[in-house]
């Protein structure tokens, strides 16, 4: 019920989040770089262009991905 | 015949295409990277790590210029495989997506049923879509309908090295589809089968674990760059015709007297 | 493994060694054995034109630097082989001899018992012998026990375009003769059976027709210099276990959640 | 290993079945039925001809007590396979029926979305549904989870006497469905490829035009029937492994001296 | 074509000739060699242990009226191939021989100048020679010009299992010896090895590893004896041609309206 | 507008009905024997034990298909 | 020197011989069967309508075979 | 029977021959660069380096060979 209680889900894991963070604080906050990650955020893309207009929400699902090696 | 392979908006003089998975180091994956030849390298889509930094080293182990084609592998539905490329677009500035839409785990075969409709989805939205997928011409003709830009037939199962297992369905599909992209996805296990593959019709390979996977992957991506451009020149070079017996190479006059 | 194939007093950077019989034209053959590659020819010996100036010719067109491998074909005795043979030496300078006794003129297959004794001989007047033999391990070894240099087996008939028409039959070579330089002599017909025989365990090709009767001769005999490097690159490179299921060669672990 | 066929209510002693299309004449094909030892053809469903008197006696020569396995040839859309095969029911007095649901004229391969679509339809309607498909192992798995009775996996192309194009798909296909009655249907050119099938895992084979369009059909279509015996059995006697090198069949021991 | 076998005064109704090594009981022996139809089974010629009574046994579970052919296997020499041909006549009152020089321990390939050597000496004798032999055309020739009776080249390596390793070398053989009596010897592993050989041209086959070593000798024995005739069937039955598109084998006219 | 004109269209054919005709009766008529042959009355199978109770009208379509030597 | 030491080599063994034996006779002290038998004396094949006329000499070599299972 | 009937066999053709002709000579008469033929004369390689001392004789039999291409 507090805001301490407030969480997003990160890659299938719950993470706290401060009310009202913006999504380029968020990702800054995890150590990423966000030329390097894509984010979906409940099941659409965010594009980079708009990490600064976007603010979480309490229960957002967040996937955050990368390039790995593949075949 | 073109000396180049187009796809999407690259022009790439080596018809080889390599994967980046399963290489024992990164240093090692960008040695054999380096010596292929190669210009396009296969990569996937993954959730980064929290809490490690870094997650650039990957990408940083790539030969300078190297075109990215992200792919879907590991996606068991259209839904996964749609939002996987969506990522990988942003992720990399390009809407190339070699698409995989998996069907079963031990075989790795393609759900062609979730390959057309992930297909018509993407095209739609603007995607160059290279689907990997089985060689029924069937599947492969919905494919094109839906805007697919090129046929990526498997060889043999993912990472298996059986090779061309169907000589003759790769045959059938240059005939039926002359003008279409031909990429062979999978199976390929050592530079013969590549050069054969090749001189069967395709336009370039895809592989990854023949290479990675080999005792000595540096040495073996030489080869498979090699042998792309020999299967390539062989086709273009207008092979003699297998005869039963023998023609001599020597003239047949003007030999000393017994 | 040594990088080189040494052939008598030649130490050669490339493992394939090219005929010149059946250019259309010798320019022709001119630009396909420089772009293929290969530092060693084949030539047969042939009564000179009476009255005809200009026999000289043929030699003038061979690039630069060429070593020359004269052969008996056409011979069907041991004795008409010697005989060339030594004729062979005068013109050539040089003692390496590519030896053949031909037994069959349809399949030119070779006469081993005649075989057996023209090695012998010219063992004995000291040249470095190369003979062309069937896939039969005995008559391999009683060719060694003579003194030959190499083996240098049929992948099928001369100018079948056949390819390796007995695959085990050339592993079984390589491994009961693992010290003895194999050079596959006749039959390869593109680049994947020469990618094919070099993997199989050859130290090089030795080709013709394959070569000389494409449509495109110059572009052929680029692909074969490349395929018989990747060959020789695979072969070393330790190839990856055929497999009947699929290996994944992206990480399973990491998906976006469904 | 059971020594019959089960196929809906039918229990056959021959793994073997054939089409009874393109015979020269109806007693030809009445002699080939017969020296098989077939027990169950396939025949087909089309319009009768107005006028003409007669339209029995196609059946007349089928041999008596012959189980008859109509299929839906020549279909291109689930809708008109669906009708076919209802008509065959009404014709036929059975409920057992060859789906085909052809996507490409050239090739005959499936239309496999419209044969998933069309196996529904009738597994809901009663129907003993043996599909006609190719050798994706995704496309089999959804076939039987849509109630279809058998897979059934072409050879090669329908007509084309290429054999078993892709013998590793079979053995995939074995595998991955132990349980399953597997019919190889299409293909098939010769008593060995027959032979072959069957040793891959094959439950009965299923051809037309390798019997009726082979010279002498009658000869052949006692060669199929012997052939599909012989590899139903070898593939349950448990083959000698393959080996490189030799192994005597004679003792070793109790030579004379030398 | 002759629908029997004729080999010395023997008229053979099966065209399989089955060896007795390597069995696990006499009476798995017996029953392989009823039920798989052979009229003809190779014997080898052994010293007798002294002391031991019964050397008779083996002989007496042969089926009865069984022809023996003798064999020289173990025979490193044309002397002990020789002198064990005439033990063997006089042992079996029958001047039948399988003729085996062999050259080498590990691939039990013949030595084929001993071999000649021997064939020479027992057709002068009298002897109906049936030599055990390569591929080579050349060799098969001087063979026949020597008196043997038929050529039995191998498929593959004595009890190898590896089938027909060189399918073109038989056809040359096939084509170059059209009225000789072509026995394919040793290498079958399975049924359709044995309809392979038949079809590319052989008269019979003579296997024994195969049969005695399956984990069922009895089934595989009889898949041999059905596989034989069915490939002989096939090559005489006239085959279709190989096509790479399809032929359709219902009738194109006459379907229901869309 | 006549009876005359009344007619069934039979494997894509138009054929002669006359007004009243039952299946059995036009089967008959065409010279075909119902125990070899299936119909299809406006694509729905008529089952044999019902061709005497169908009475055909004007405009039906009707496939009328027997076995035939297919593969 | 004595008889005692007389002996023939069968099958790569020396067997004792007694003097004057006949090959009959000496095969029928080994036991053998002779219609199932070949024997080769001193490299020449002994037919078996000889074996009664054959005396064996001490010092002879003798190969006596049979047929057994090979292929 | 006169000088002028004097001939050698070469590569299957007889040409005349001047009395006491020396081998050297015989190919410059007949156009050949002795640099790029060899020759056997009567089964035996004559070596370039003997060209010289060899005086040919009637009825020799000469086989003068150069490099073709060949396989």
């Amino acid at each position: 019920m507090s805001d301490a209680a407030a969480t997003v889900r990160v890659n299938g894991r719950d993470e706290p989040l401060e009310p009202g963070t913006r999504l380029d604080v968020f990702l800054s906050q995890l150590g990423l770089d966000a030329q390097r990650v894509a984010v979906e955020r409940n099941r659409e893309v965010v594009p980079r262009s708009q990490h600064g207009e976007v603010t979480l929400e309490p229960g957002d699902v967040l996937e955050i991905v990368a390039f790995v090696g593949g075949g | 015949m073109s000396t180049t392979l187009r796809l999407g908006d690259h022009e790439l003089s080596s018809r080889l295409i390599l994967g980046t998975g399963k290489y024992a180091s990164l240093e090692l994956m960008k040695e054999a990277l380096t010596v292929s030849g190669t210009e396009m390298v296969t990569v996937a889509v993954r959730r980064v790590e929290l809490g490690e930094r870094g997650t650039g080293a990957f990408i940083d182990y790539l030969p300078e210029g190297m075109a990215l084609l992200p792919n879907t592998a590991g996606c068991y539905t259209a839904d996964d495989a749609v939002r996987t490329a969506r990522l990988a677009r942003e992720a990399g500035y390009s809407s190339l997506v070699k698409l995989e839409v998996i069907g079963d785990e031990r075989t790795l075969y393609p759900d062609v049923v979730g390959l057309l409709e992930a297909t018509e989805t993407l095209v739609k939205e603007g995607f160059t879509v290279l689907p990997y997928t089985n060689t029924d011409p069937v599947v492969e003709r919905e494919l094109l309908e839906r805007g697919a830009a090129a046929i990526m037939p498997l060889a043999s199962p993912i990472g298996s090295g059986q090779g061309v297992s169907d000589a003759n369905a790769l045959r059938i599909l240059r005939e039926l589809f002359p003008d279409t992209t031909l990429i062979v996805d999978a199976g390929v296990g050592t530079a013969s089968d590549a050069a054969l593959a090749m001189e069967l019709g395709a336009d370039g390979i895809l592989m990854n674990t023949g290479v990675a996977s080999a005792a000595d992957p540096v040495a073996m991506a030489r080869a498979m760059g090699l042998a792309v451009e020999a299967g390539w020149l062989a086709a273009s070079a207008g092979r003699i015709p297998r005869k039963l017996h023998a023609s001599a190479s020597s003239p047949n006059e003007g030999m000393i007297s017994s």
